[in-house]
């Protein structure tokens, strides 16, 4: 494997005392889909969000494409090519679908802002250009007819399409997935992992992969990590990990646990 | 040095007066998240409410007291249903509008009533005076510090330990897991507003024997009292009490050291160096800005 | 929305085209402080109705536009047409300097701060005498013989004149403002209010994006803050009180806050109201005041956001609750 | 949507054209003059002191069988102490009410942007209030359209540090003003005239209007032991000052600006005001007999004495009024013509006895302001 896209290495995030990521470090490579597992608490959000910017790390290095962004907020990495979705929906709530990927793509585009603040004609075919590309992503997520309607005025499935659909038109190199399957009816979540991994194999997009759902884990991730109170405890194909005892312990033994102390 | 501990007397004595209006702000501010720019006419009616029950009517103070609490009372209900109940589900900055307007409607409808010239309460304490070693100070004025101190003590002691204040306490950390718990939300924000406006209708009673009520009052006392609450921490009142007497000090020294007509200017420039560097206050812990 | 909003622009354009030859002095002149108070308005709602960022110092740079004006013409003695680039440029630099609070506060914090600006620029100008003049405020010359390479334009002397100097203006800037809302910026610009998280997660550049509606939301009161004082030949602080904030702030309230016709509807009307109120002029203010209440109570999104609201939920019903229904579901 | 946007500007188009005709339905049975005056935000206090003054003037000229056979009835306007404001107020008052001259308005700086458009249509100012010199400066010499029948706020200012530095002896004199423009060009003005004839000013120190709270200043200025204290501003900031400074323990000379010595300034000073002087343009005990007969028929209306603010509100509408009738139509250039060469004889409330609206090229009436002076809760003329 080539140098990975994505290398985080010994991050550590400490909030009013509690520490949450405790030098935990995971690697996403090219054309790689990874699985970030672990029990709730275990620190996985913190880590997503330490990834992407949105959130500053204590200590640690993150690399991207072979450069350092540690000090790099958010807007700078998107710039980068790194793209997201949120554990709770998140979208510009009062535009339309189409507007919605239209900002995500305002990172790529050439013209000026002054040039689009004008009117100017190379600005207006390169907006053009853009909305022929949004419509025909819309169409690749079954979201077509609704190019035009207000975004909030779709159903959560269809806003989680089009969370996606947002990431995808920005060109990333990763996408980071927070949860995508969350809310989701079975046939949608297969549907969903057939997306994913188009998204994959036609774009070449890396992808991390938070996720709660195993099934989603089991048939999409090359390699998976597993973090349980802010540590690393695991790595490897989804298979061997979920078979590892650790791994067990971490999510049903304490389960079993906790519910028997409650 | 005699004349410094004159000029701090004074400030304090001005500090108090800004903390008696502020601490209802802070509540309703810190609690309901509601920006209450009508604040200042609840202290102007506390003054006419006052002033009408015994002057024109001749109430004894306690009783001229009561009738305060219940117009504040009557203000403070009419006001959450308009600025809390009436703005649910709406962004915060609606209630600075809302409230603004409430101010505007106040102001002019005294106006129109009661005219345009300021009233003062005479009472016979204005010929007495308190000295204490080199500081001077006549009775309405020597009064408000301790008045001051009981009201925000009394206040401090009713959040701390009862059931009321600990559901004000509650809701002001999070409302829905107030709501959760039991905490009466509705209930919770009326005595919230009953309070603030009470607070502030007698703090301005008791300062129409010192200052003048007119029907435009309310503009810079209010805007004196959000300095203090943004200084002090919103929706604390230990934060308020220290904030206000900080301010008043600060103004009073400003006034005798540099020039009085900076006075003013001072506690705006500390507030948007508050809000920049310290946007907790300066004797609030540290709060999230969701 | 867009055709409707053309729609009554044309309307009004057409109007407002015509006023001068129907009109007398009067009407004419409200109609002049009603384009005033269009570009304000128009202004304001760049920075909080699209941006999300909420000012109550729109009075102070209506101030700072004017006294640039004032102060110009006093020490160096140029005319209208210079001094209005001058004031445009030194309040869009006054913009910038509130927008930087802006990058660290929200809601109603961000509001204070714009109050305690409001009301330190105001104190400024009582008693920054050697500057400001104080209380009594700065003589401005009128617009007067306009010149371009020594040949005589035109001469903008009597209020007809000046209402077309101020109809140029506000449709310039309206124009100025609907490139801007429909352009790249003004996309970022609601990005920003709906979510500056996501849009920091799709690389927009928040802090860019909330300077510049600031500053453009400055440089509009700026400029007319020029053209007022040009008008008015004079300017005194009493005028660029924190009132004078307030009043645009409900106007675009009223209108409709990050509609596009809203605050320009919402100026009119506020302006034109009041003349109308007769007999009942005693109570102007109380009526006001009560207004805004009921408005922000019952129709917070304004008199253009309660329509575009209503119309998007019949649209929606008419469509057969399409929305609820997932053809991925279906077809699965 | 788009029906009912168009509708809604259509109905607001249709309202604004519609306007000017509403308005312009004149009544035919009385003869309009007009008043504009800041009825509401920050100078309102004073606007509706000056307004009853206008309003008892127009009542007596009624009762005497009003102009022309008809009422005199008054079409007030609000400027908001606002010039934007001001200059509506005035086309409307003269394009909508068809009124011969305005009574207005308060704020000097509101007067000098409306006149310069009531000039333009031939319609004379006569000051609701305005006292600031520049109302009067801004006046072509010979053909004013302003008219202020009493003397300028340095007439004012003169004549009170004279008061300051002869009646009452004082050497060293404190000054304190509010940050208005009236309050701002007095306290120059006795400033410059007290340091002129030997004084010495020991301290200047403005303040905003809306501050409470003087005592820290006021302590300063105890220890600088003024023979006397100057207070430029409104009755209610000198009021609370006079107040303060007993409970500090200042006791001087205090002289305030004119329109400071009113009952309600007794009554809201208390016993701090005893000896409190002012100069001042009226005073009810004043020997001028119009004055007297005034004050008499303001009690008897309104149940308190005549304030400086009612009585010179009352002289310019009178003045205004009588002008109008000598005019001999509704003409606001008849008028102006009148006001400024006609009307020499007539006596009004305000001065020493015997003075009249005997306007100089200006448009200003120069007369010597009275010292009152608080003795025993009561107000005195000192001199007089």
């Amino acid at each position: 494997m080539s140098d990975p896209i994505l290398s985080v290495e010994g991050v550590v995030k400490r909030f009013a005392g509690v520490t949450a990521v405790d030098g935990a470090g995971l690697s996403v490579g090219a054309g790689e889909i990874v699985g970030l597992i672990g029990p709730n608490g275990s620190g996985k959000s913190t880590m997503v969000n330490m990834v992407t910017g949105e959130m500053p790390a204590d200590s640690g290095t993150f690399r991207f494409d072979g450069r350092d962004i540690t000090a790099l907020p958010a807007w700078r990495r998107a710039r980068l090519g790194m793209a997201r979705s949120f554990q709770m929906l998140r979208l510009f709530g009062s535009l339309s679908v189409e507007d919605n990927l239209l900002l995500a793509r305002h990172i790529s585009m050439k013209r000026s802002m002054w040039e689009s603040v004008l009117g100017a004609r190379p600005a207006r075919e390169e907006e053009e250009a853009v909305r022929a590309r949004a419509r025909e992503l819309l169409g690749w997520f079954d979201l077509a007819p609704f190019a035009d309607r207000k975004v909030t005025a779709l159903s959560i499935g269809q806003q989680r399409m089009v969370e996606l659909a947002r990431g995808v038109i920005a060109d990333p190199r990763l996408f980071v997935l927070d949860e995508p399957a969350a809310g989701l009816s079975p046939p949608n979540v297969d549907r969903l992992i057939a997306l994913i991994r188009r998204m994959r194999d036609e774009f070449g997009i890396s992808i991390l992969l938070v996720e709660h759902d195993m099934r989603v884990v089991r048939d999409l991730c090359d390699r998976v990590v597993v973090l349980d109170s802010g540590t690393k405890i695991a790595e490897g194909p989804p298979a061997a990990v979920t078979q590892d005892p650790v791994v067990v312990e971490a999510y049903i033994g304490r389960g079993w646990k906790r519910r028997a102390q409650a | 040095m005699d004349l410094f501990l004159q000029y701090l007397a004074n400030g304090v004595v001005v500090g108090s007066s800004y903390v008696l209006v502020a601490v209802g702000l802070t509540l309703i501010f810190g609690i309901l998240h509601v920006v209450n720019f009508a604040h200042g006419e609840f202290y102007m009616l506390g003054g006419y409410a006052g002033i009408t029950a015994s002057t024109a009517f001749g109430l004894p103070l306690p009783a001229s007291l009561a009738v305060v609490a219940a117009v504040s009372c009557l203000l403070g209900l009419g006001a959450e249903a308009l600025l809390h109940r009436g703005l649910k589900n709406q962004d915060q900055t609606s209630s600075i509008i809302a409230s603004f307007g409430l101010a505007v409607a106040l102001q002019n409808a005294v106006m129109v009533t009661m005219g345009p010239q300021p009233e003062l309460m005479h009472t016979e304490l204005a010929y007495k005076a308190i000295e204490l070693g080199p500081v001077f100070l006549p009775a309405p004025r020597a009064l408000i510090p301790p008045a001051m101190l009981i009201i925000v003590g009394a206040l401090f002691a009713a959040l701390r330990w009862t059931w009321t204040g600990r559901s004000l306490r509650a809701m002001a950390q999070h409302e829905t897991v107030a709501r959760l718990c039991g905490v009466k939300v509705r209930r919770v924000a009326v005595i919230t507003f009953m309070l603030g406006a009470t607070l502030a209708g007698v703090a301005g009673f008791m300062m129409s024997a010192v200052y003048m009520v007119h029907p435009l009052v309310g503009n810079m006392i209010v805007l004196k009292a959000f300095i203090v609450v943004i200084i002090g921490g919103m929706g604390s009142p230990l934060g308020a009490a220290a904030a206000g007497l900080l301010l008043g000090v600060i103004e009073s020294m400003t006034s005798a050291y540099l020039t009085n007509g900076l006075r003013d200017v001072v506690g705006f420039l500390l507030v948007i160096a508050v809000l920049l560097f310290r946007p907790q206050g300066l004797f609030g812990r540290s709060l999230e800005r969701s | 929305m867009t055709r409707a909003a053309l729609i009554t622009l044309a309307i009004l354009a057409v109007g407002f085209v015509a006023a001068p030859f129907l009109l007398g002095g009067y009407e004419l002149n409200v109609l002049m402080v009603a384009l005033l108070y269009v570009i304000l308005a128009v202004g304001l709602n760049l920075a909080t109705g699209y941006c999300g960022q909420f000012s109550f110092a729109q009075g102070a740079f209506y101030g700072i536009g004017g006294y640039t004006a004032g102060i110009l013409s006093r020490d160096v003695g140029t005319g209208f047409w210079m001094n209005l680039p001058a004031g445009i440029v030194v309040t869009g630099l006054f913009g910038l300097a509130l927008g930087l609070p802006a990058l660290r506060l929200k809601g109603h914090f961000l509001a204070i701060v714009t109050i305690a600006v409001q009301t330190l620029v105001y104190l400024g100008l009582v008693q920054w005498n050697s500057l400001t003049g104080g209380q009594n405020g700065l003589a401005v010359p009128p617009i007067g013989e306009t010149t371009l390479f020594g040949v005589r334009l035109f001469e903008v002397t009597s209020l007809r004149d000046l209402y077309w100097v101020a109809l140029v203006m506000a449709a310039v800037f309206v124009f100025i403002a609907w490139r801007l809302v429909h352009s790249r910026l003004g996309r970022e610009w609601v990005a920003v209010r709906e979510d500056e998280t996501l849009a920091g997660a799709v690389g927009l550049n928040t802090t860019f994006a909330k300077l510049t509606a600031f500053v453009a939301s400055a440089a509009f009161a700026g400029g007319a803050g020029v053209l007022n004082a040009h008008a008015m030949q004079g300017v005194t602080p009493d005028d660029f009180q924190i009132w004078i904030s307030c009043m645009v702030v409900a106007m675009m309230v009223v209108g409709g806050r990050g509609t596009f016709m809203g605050p320009i509807l919402g100026a009119i009307a506020l302006t034109i109201l009041p003349e109308l109120t007769g007999e009942l002029a005693r109570y102007k203010m109380l009526i006001f005041g009560v207004l805004l209440v009921v408005c922000v109570t019952v129709a917070p999104e304004g008199a253009l956001g309660r329509i575009r609201k209503a119309r998007e939920s019949r649209d929606q019903a008419a469509s057969g609750r399409a929305p609820a229904k997932d053809p991925s579901e279906a077809s699965a | 949507m788009t029906n009912f946007s168009r509708r809604t500007v259509l109905a607001m188009t249709g309202a604004a054209l519609a306007t000017p005709s509403l308005l312009r339905a004149q009544s035919g049975g009385t003869v309009k003059i007009g008043a504009m005056l800041p009825l509401s935000g920050p100078a309102s206090i004073e606007g509706h002191q000056v307004l009853k003054g206008v309003e008892f003037a127009i009542k007596q000229a009624n009762a005497a069988g009003g102009v022309f056979g008809k009422p005199v009835e008054l079409a007030i306007e609000d400027d908001e102490a606002n010039s934007t404001r001001g200059v509506t107020a005035v086309r409307k008052l003269i394009e909508s009410e068809n009124v011969p001259f305005i009574v207005g308005t308060y704020p000097t700086a509101v007067v000098v942007a409306a006149n310069k458009v009531s000039k333009e249509y031939g319609v004379p100012m006569l000051s609701g209030g305005s006292t600031g010199a520049a109302g009067t400066e801004a006046n072509t010499p010979g053909d004013p359209w302003f008219f202020r029948c009493w003397p300028d706020s340095n007439g004012q200012g003169h004549d009170t540090a004279m008061a300051i530095v002869n009646t009452f002896g004082a050497k060293k004199v404190a000054i304190i003003h509010d940050s208005s423009n009236y309050g701002t060009t007095l306290a120059a003005q006795v400033t410059r005239i007290v340091s002129d004839a030997g004084g010495e000013i020991v301290s200047n120190d403005s303040f905003n209007v809306g501050e409470a709270d003087f005592s820290t200043m006021l302590t300063r200025i105890r220890t600088l032991k003024p023979d006397a204290v100057y207070i430029g501003g409104w009755a209610g900031d000198g009021a609370t000052i006079v107040r303060q400074a007993a409970g500090v323990g200042l006791r001087t000379q205090f002289v305030g600006s004119g329109s400071m010595v009113s009952d309600d300034f007794i009554k809201l000073a208390g016993p701090a005001s005893e000896g409190f002087a002012v100069a001042t343009l009226y005073e009810p005990s004043t020997p001028n007999e119009k004055g007297k007969a005034f004050g008499e028929a303001f009690e008897a209306e309104y149940g308190h004495s005549a304030g400086t603010l009612n009585a010179l509100g009352y002289d310019s509408t009178s003045i205004g009024i009588e002008a109008l009738r000598r005019a001999g139509e509704s003409d606001g250039r008849k008028v102006q013509e009148v006001l400024n060469n006609g009307m020499a004889d007539f006596p009004i409330a305000m001065g020493p006895a015997g003075t009249t609206a005997d306007y100089n090229e200006i448009g200003s009436v120069d007369f010597k302001n009275f010292i009152a002076v608080i003795k025993d809760g009561k107000r005195t003329l000192s001199g007089a």
